[in-house]
């Protein structure tokens, strides 16, 4: 696609800093979102997901912090850093500071719907005050105004009754409903682009269907764009255009909907597609993935899949595959990090495979990193900044 | 009435009511060590603790084995102790010193001498024991009594609960130095003692301890061996002694540390007015009694009890603090 | 006026202070009590125990009348009053320190406990052998009512006591009738003659008959006074203030400078020295013995002291089945410890050490050769006799109580206590009360066994006359009443003091009063323990402040002998 | 249920444990040691007849429960009984005494509200930094030390060795300046909170470190929870997300154990108004004690707890009023 993208991510690394060490939450990720499309953030928790979706609107907090890369939002750098004259690392001139982001991209250009729908309101304060304050806030309207444009978003999500509701506190809400007056709060504050953090993982299935379908509706309607943040493939191939898929603290995979789904590029998403019910798969068929995601603060060596990987060699171990183009579908890059595909040409074919059977499984985080990070190849040659 | 509101642990600080039945000792160990107020903590209890043991057995193997008061005891043989109730013969020894780094002060007595003459350093140290003793065995009575009353009201519910939940709350709601002043003096028959103030402060933390125990007893009470237990044909009693109570412990453990500090507090306060521990007997509440009189002439005799009970309360209390953050995972600092 | 106050109790109120008293002429104050404690002096040459005549401050004169004039103070008593100011019923000190500035005596003490004339105007004509006095009183005095104070009204005030079944009663029913002559001359006749009369009976404070006809006159008479005094009732809060103002009509010289005076309290000794020390009142009664020296040695503050007839006493159970009941026990006990010690390092600031069952000052008015007696008789710190005399008369296992306040009193049993420890009476215990409770074990005990108490500790404070002590507290009527030693005497030592309480003749009186005390020193129905001073603390400001050994004298703002002015 | 129905609702639900109190009270002071009649006629010379005669006059040669029944029925009307020793009616004397308590107990209050949350919000937002840690200390003295050794301390600091307070006594503000002697109304004022300052620090010490434990807890916790994370996400301040989003939450356990604590602190007013000399319920309470006045002392307890369970009732519907969450009624 040719159209500048709304948002651009390039080479995003948040790390946490904790008595234990360094976490590598997120760790040089790059992707876009182009107007009014949706884009899955799809992986296991513990991948990273939200700390990328929080890092996008710079909502890190103590003791994480953003470490590299780019963000750029309408061509605002919302993130981005310099060399400065001494070698260090600063933030660039151009970078909008902590008041502008405030200001100017949280809640009216990029707003967020979060995973939990019971703790995300205030209950001390009524649902209408809540959503009223935040329209007047990001919409620049009298008092009187946002609370009538409350009311009608509230309408506009399907909540019966609207002005009653308006005065009524969360725990009047049941969760379904709270997740659609969090829907509300973030159209209503008309930005451009909405991060939906996990937004039906909390709710039940029907309720789940019948979020999906209203944002679904609403998002054509309104034209906004969505990052759709979520661990379940299904809810990806309902409602995204094109996904990206995270695995510690890395996208693994980039590629349209469709693409991702018929024309597999890593095997970490295979997996993820073959744990995943599906109605044209028996309950036997499901197949989950073996062992447990390492933790980020100690990744494995090379691939950081190669552990839990059924493709694995040895040279896995030893290469750190960057997330590259393989292919190319709509317009759009189908990417992925994982070098049995040619254009890594690597020594892939020629090197054993490494038995991930049963043993695997009981291979701790600990002992998957033995070896350490020293021995580790990137392919993109970047620097570990630690 | 509705006393609380499950809150009132929340008498001393953080409410414990959220702490996990994760209870494994090693790793609760290994926890508060981590947290370095958590082991100053438990260094002074330690050493308080070690304290009174010591004197404890002191006084009483010098009594058993020698007889009077004045005879020897182990902690003379050291240098700096004196017997802590012996007062000096007409002549010898003289009253009011002030502490060694005092003018007028000597090193025999490093923190001076009492208006009676005796070693305020030893008093000192012999204080430890009655503060020590009268916070853990009070704590054991309201901890018992609290936990039985808790778990039958827990478990029965109803008109059982309402009643016992009642007379609770009619206890909690006399200020307990107020309950306990009232109780020691009337039920002694003017004659206060440290014995009835043990017993007083011990009823006054029943309902304290009642109220943990009940509402953990409420939700332990629809699990699924509980159940198991009953369709069995096991008695009430049985089921409550055997399973109800242990299950409920570890929240109620963690309150009781804290709650020795807000015990030693209340007997200070206690013998301070004179109806806790009795003289020659040392303890700090009741040398504070003492040294009031002398807080223009002589302001160490106040000081140095004071500094004692704050320093042995602060003990259990960061201790408690870091069993509790060692148990209750929800906040981690 | 008769006032008895049961010694010392610190902290708080007690149910029971009360009074006795007594008259006298008198020898003039010698400061016996350096020579009572030994020698007096440490190895320092520091004197261990205070003279009070040291703290005789010299008269003082304003150099501003008119400011002078316009001076306020506030005294801080050491006990709350029981609130009570119609001298007919009251019967605690603080309530008297206030009325006896609304109130003029019929006579007044000096500071030597010497009765002068101050509503009368000299000392009675007595007839009848002792049972007929004869008052003449001033004239022109006028109560703040305005009605003049006649010979009626003293009339009505010695009647008034077993007329309104006042609970002082007891010390005024040997008046058999008083009746004014005319105008200005009473007759009063007694039933008997009576000893302490002209010593101490006679100082009553003359109330208006006019004002308490009623028994609803009389409530209200009781807290709103009407009097002839130098000072006007003003403003009164129960149990939290009295002020009194200046009387500018006041009959009699010098007139009052300050114009008002304000009566608070703090039973908190720590509290009150607190205060004094901060400048948050003028003035405090009743300084503790270890913050002397703070308050002496503050360039802010002056301390005042007085000897007082004060009495404590250390008293045993002389019954049969008691231990104590036999006198070796008795003089063991007394042998075991040493009260001259406990005096110098507790008390020597503000007590003395007793030699016989009197105090020094009542002492002063009667000649007693204490120095002597003490020498012989009391017995001092030797553990080895204290053995000796113990040893084969109690078991070993004896375990004696001895019960105390819990004051200084308090650890001086403790210190008792511990001392027979050391001669190996290991089950020897001390025991601290409230003072209502160590009444009902030993005074109000009517039955006392030798596990209630087998020694106690209290006071008393009598005045000038030694039938205060000897009756109150060693006469067998008085057993349940203000005493419980049970001890039975000598054939005549009841009788002996019982027949000097109705002597008018004071040579006989002294005679009965030698024996019986001698006895009492042999032996030790009690053991005379200490007499407190009478002491107090005021702000440099405060002049011309005198301290008087009647506790319910004092502040005394204004007499002969002082006019408290502030000096701002 | 509304407010007000629910305010009825607590109120009445407070009933038994008020007729519990009474009952207790009663109890204890019938087991009172000695004879009450004879500590009242003490000193005088009594006979048989007398004795009789003042039981009968004070109710006291009646079976216990009669008795109960008698004070309860006194009670209900007002009449707490008759002060043995003071010879004057118990509730008069509660009149007289209560004002100075509750001056001291609600400053002590306001003093620990006014510091404890502000430092609390501090500590909490600067957690693990140095004013956090400072802060932490200062309250883990606070609820380690002796109320009434922190006023001794206090008395000889500010008002001995200083000079700068008073060491004793309280000055009422609903007195007239004209007793005092003081020239107006702002010098009653100003000499009202120079004579409370040392008091109300040292009871309100203990009060304002546990609140301030608790408020930093709360704080901490409030500022993690996901309405906040939402807040931040839609641009609001971050002083209003602490003033409002996180406060008003954090608010609601503080309530609770304000009214909770009332109960310390009406007791820690027994010793701080011995210490301070403070004319109040406490101080009668141990003069009470003292001279086993036994009327009175179960008219003070029946009042303390009688204050407590009533502030414990105000908080409740504080809460209520503040927790939209609290459905009225079904809360217990």
């Amino acid at each position: 696609m040719s159209a500048e993208p709304l948002l651009r991510v390039e080479d995003l690394k948040t790390q946490f800093f904790t008595d234990a060490g360094t976490v590598r939450a997120v760790d040089g990720i790059s992707f876009e979102v182009y107007e009014g499309e949706i884009v899955g953030l799809v992986g296991e928790s513990g991948a990273g997901k939200s700390v990328a979706s929080m890092s996008l609107l710079r909502l890190i907090e103590s003791p994480g912090e953003i470490v590299g890369g780019e963000i750029t939002y309408k061509g605002e750098t919302i993130f981005g850093l310099e060399e400065g004259p001494d070698g260090e690392l600063r933030e660039r001139e151009d970078m909008l500071t902590n008041e502008e982001v405030r200001t100017r991209i949280r809640g009216n250009e990029i707003a967020v719907i979060f995973q939990d729908p019971m703790e995300s309101l205030n209950p001390v304060f009524t649902v209408g005050s809540q959503l009223r304050e935040f329209i007047e806030l990001n919409r620049d309207l009298s008092n009187g105004a946002a609370r009538q444009e409350a009311i009608d978003m509230l309408r506009e999500v399907g909540i019966p009754d609207p002005e009653e509701r308006y005065e009524e506190y969360p725990h009047q809400f049941s969760g379904g409903m709270r997740q659609r007056v969090l829907i509300a709060m973030a159209l209503a504050c008309e930005p451009s682009l909405i991060i939906a953090d996990e937004p039906t993982t909390a709710l039940d299935v029907t309720v789940e269907g019948q979020i999906i379908d209203l944002v679904d509706e609403l998002q054509q309607k309104y034209d906004t764009s969505f990052i759709w943040v979520t661990h379940d493939m299904g809810v990806v191939a309902e409602i995204c255009d094109r996904v990206n898929v995270m695995y510690l603290g890395e996208i693994v995979e980039q590629a349209p909907v469709d693409e991702l789904f018929y024309d597999t590029k890593h095997p970490y998403t295979d997996a993820l597609l073959d744990s995943m019910p599906r109605p044209d798969r028996t309950v036997d068929e499901l197949d989950p993935i073996t062992g447990v995601m390492p933790e980020a603060i100690s990744p494995p060596s090379g691939c950081r899949f190669h552990p839990r990987c059924p493709d694995a060699r040895k040279a896995c171990k030893r290469i750190h595959p960057e997330n590259r183009e393989v292919a190319r579908a709509e317009g759009y890059p189908h990417r992925a990090a994982c070098i049995k595909h040619d254009v890594f040409g690597s020594d892939y074919e020629e090197s054993v495979p490494i038995e991930n059977g049963a043993g695997a499984d009981q291979q701790t985080p600990a002992s998957a990193t033995d070896g350490g990070r020293g021995e580790s190849e990137r392919t993109d040659g970047g620097e570990h900044d630690e | 009435m509705a006393i609380g509101e499950g809150q009132m642990g929340d008498r001393s600080g953080g409410p414990p009511e959220d702490v996990e039945a994760k209870f494994g000792w090693r790793y609760t160990f290994a926890k508060v060590m981590q947290d370095t107020t958590a082991r100053w903590g438990l260094y002074v209890v330690a050493i308080v603790l070690l304290i009174s043991a010591y004197t404890m057995i002191d006084s009483n193997l010098s009594r058993l084995t020698f007889g009077a008061v004045s005879d020897f005891t182990f902690a003379e043989a050291l240098p700096i102790f004196d017997h802590p109730e012996r007062i000096p013969p007409p002549g010898q020894g003289e009253e009011n010193v002030p502490p060694a780094f005092h003018a007028d002060g000597s090193l025999s007595n490093p923190l001076g001498t009492d208006p009676s003459g005796r070693d305020y350093f030893t008093r000192i140290v012999y204080g430890a024991q009655v503060s020590v003793s009268v916070g853990i065995a009070s704590t054991l009575i309201g901890f018992v009594g609290g936990t039985l009353i808790g778990a039958v009201s827990g478990y029965y519910g109803g008109r059982v609960d309402d009643v016992l939940m009642r007379m609770v709350e009619t206890v909690y709601a006399i200020p307990p130095l107020i309950l306990i002043i009232v109780f020691t003096v009337f039920v002694s028959g003017g004659t206060p003692d440290i014995t009835y103030a043990i017993i007083g402060v011990g009823i006054t933390f029943i309902p304290v301890f009642a109220r943990i125990i009940r509402s953990e007893v409420l939700s332990v009470r629809e699990m699924d061996y509980i159940e198991a237990a009953k369709a069995s044909g096991v008695k009430n009693r049985n089921i409550i002694l055997r399973h109800v109570i242990p299950n409920s412990f570890a929240p109620v453990l963690v309150y009781a540390t804290l709650q020795i500090g807000v015990t030693i507090l209340i007997v200070a306060g206690l013998s301070f007015l004179g109806y806790g521990a009795q003289p020659p007997t040392p303890d700090w509440g009741q040398m504070l009694n003492v040294s009031h009189g002398y807080m223009h002439s002589n302001v160490w005799l106040s000081i140095w009890p004071g500094l004692a009970i704050l320093i042995t309360i602060m003990g259990f209390n960061l201790f408690g603090d870091g069993l509790q953050d060692a148990l209750d995972p929800r906040i981690d600092d | 006026m008769t006032v008895y106050i049961d010694g010392m109790v610190r902290k708080l109120p007690d149910v029971s202070r009360r009074y006795v008293l007594a008259t006298g002429t008198a020898v003039s104050a010698t400061a016996i009590a350096g020579c009572i404690g030994g020698n007096g002096e440490d190895e320092n040459g520091e004197e261990d125990i205070i003279d009070p005549t040291d703290y005789d401050y010299d008269r003082e004169e304003p150099d501003d009348e008119d400011a002078a004039r316009e001076s306020t103070m506030e005294y801080t008593q050491e006990l709350e009053r029981d609130e009570d100011f119609d001298p007919i019923h009251s019967n605690d000190a603080y309530s008297a320190q206030v009325y006896n500035l609304v109130f003029d005596g019929l006579y007044e003490w000096d500071a030597g406990l010497d009765l002068e004339p101050k509503v009368a105007v000299d000392m009675p004509d007595v007839e009848r052998d002792g049972t007929r006095y004869l008052y003449e009183i001033h004239e022109g005095i006028e109560f703040h009512n305005g009605e003049e104070l006649t010979a009626s009204d003293v009339a009505h005030t010695f009647m008034a006591y077993q007329e309104e079944d006042s609970v002082n009663e007891a010390q005024y029913d040997m008046i058999e009738d008083a009746e004014a002559i005319d105008d200005y001359q009473v007759q009063v006749d007694l039933e008997h003659p009576y000893g302490p009369w002209e010593l101490q009976t006679m100082a009553i404070s003359i109330v208006p008959e006019s004002e308490r006809e009623s028994e609803d006159d009389r409530e209200e008479f009781n807290t709103n006074p009407v009097g002839s005094g130098p000072f006007v009732w003003s403003d009164f809060e129960f149990n939290e203030y009295v002020t009194l103002e200046r009387n500018d009509d006041y009959w009699d010289d010098p007139e009052p400078y300050l114009q008002e005076i304000t009566f608070v309290d703090n039973v908190d000794e720590a509290s009150r020295v607190g205060e004094i020390r901060a400048g948050d009142t003028d003035a405090i009664a009743d300084v503790p013995n270890d913050d002397w020296g703070e308050l002496e040695g503050d360039d802010d503050v002056r301390v005042h002291i007085s000897e007082s007839p004060s009495y404590m006493h250390l008293t045993f159970n002389c019954r049969d089945d008691a231990p104590t009941g036999d006198p070796d026990v008795r003089r063991g006990i007394c042998h075991a410890f040493s009260m001259t010690d406990f005096v110098e390092s507790r008390l020597g600031n503000v007590a003395q050490p007793l030699s016989a069952p009197i105090p020094p000052i009542t002492n002063d008015q009667w000649g007693f050769p204490l120095d002597e007696w003490h020498d012989e008789h009391y017995p001092e710190y030797d553990p080895d006799q204290a053995e000796e005399l113990l040893d084969g008369a109690v078991d070993d296992d004896w375990s004696p109580t001895i019960a105390a306040p819990g004051d200084h009193r308090g650890d001086l049993a403790e210190r008792i206590v511990t001392r027979l420890h050391e001669i190996g009476y290991e089950g020897a215990q001390a025991e601290t009360l409230d003072f209502g409770t160590l009444l009902d074990q030993t005074v109000y005990n009517e039955d006392p066994s030798p596990d209630d108490f087998q020694a106690y500790l209290l006071g008393w404070t009598g005045g000038p006359d030694p039938d205060a002590y000897m009756y109150n507290l060693y006469h067998e009527s008085q057993v349940g009443v203000n005493q419980a030693h049970f001890y039975e005497g000598s054939d005549s030592f009841h009788d002996d003091i019982a027949e000097a309480r109705e002597l008018a003749d004071q040579d006989e009186r002294y005679d009965l009063y030698e024996g019986v005390m001698l006895e009492i020193l042999e032996e030790l129905p009690s053991l005379p323990a200490y007499s407190f001073h009478n002491t107090m603390a005021s702000g440099e400001h405060v002049r011309d402040l005198h301290a008087h050994p009647m506790v319910q004298q004092n502040p005394r703002p204004v007499s002969e002998y002082g006019n408290v002015w502030i000096d701002d | 249920m509304g407010l007000l129905r629910y305010t009825a609702f607590r109120v009445v639900q407070a009933i038994p444990v008020l007729i519990g109190i009474t009952v207790i009270t009663f109890i204890l002071a019938n087991l009172a040691p000695g004879d009450p009649v004879r500590l009242m006629l003490q000193g005088q010379e009594v006979d048989q007849e007398v004795i009789e005669r003042v039981e009968r006059q004070y109710g006291l040669d009646r079976p216990l429960h009669e008795r109960y029944v008698t004070y309860m029925v006194n009670l209900l009307q007002g009449d707490l009984g008759h002060s043995i020793h003071r010879d004057r009616p118990v509730t008069d004397l509660l009149i007289q005494r209560a004002g100075p308590t509750l001056l001291l107990v609600i400053s002590a209050y306001a003093f620990a509200l006014v510091t404890a949350i502000p430092l609390g919000i501090i500590a909490a937002t600067r957690r693990n930094e140095p004013t956090d840690h400072v802060s932490r200390i200062v309250a883990l003295i606070g609820v380690s030390t002796p109320s009434f050794w922190i006023g001794i301390m206090l008395i000889l600091i500010f008002a001995i060795q200083l000079g700068w307070l008073p060491s004793s006594g309280l000055v009422y503000p609903w007195r007239s300046p004209a007793h005092y002697g003081y020239s107006g109304y702002l010098e009653l004022a100003f000499q009202t909170i120079r004579h409370l300052l040392l008091p109300m620090v040292a009871l309100g010490t203990l009060q304002m470190a546990t609140l301030m434990r608790v408020e930093r807890t709360q704080m901490i916790e409030s500022l993690q929870g996901e309405y906040v994370k939402l807040a931040r996400a839609y641009g609001v301040p971050e002083r209003t997300i602490l003033r409002k989003h996180a406060f008003q939450v954090a608010q609601l356990p503080i309530i609770t154990i304000v009214g909770l604590n009332l109960s310390t602190a009406l007791g820690g007013a027994v010793l701080i108004e011995y210490v301070f000399n403070i004319n109040g319920i406490g101080r009668l309470f141990l003069e009470a004690i003292q001279s086993l006045d036994y009327q009175l002392i179960m008219g003070i307890t029946i009042v303390i707890g009688t204050m407590f369970v009533i502030g414990v009732i105000i908080t409740d519907i504080s809460y209520a009023y503040i927790d939209p969450r609290v459905t009225y009624g079904d809360r217990d």
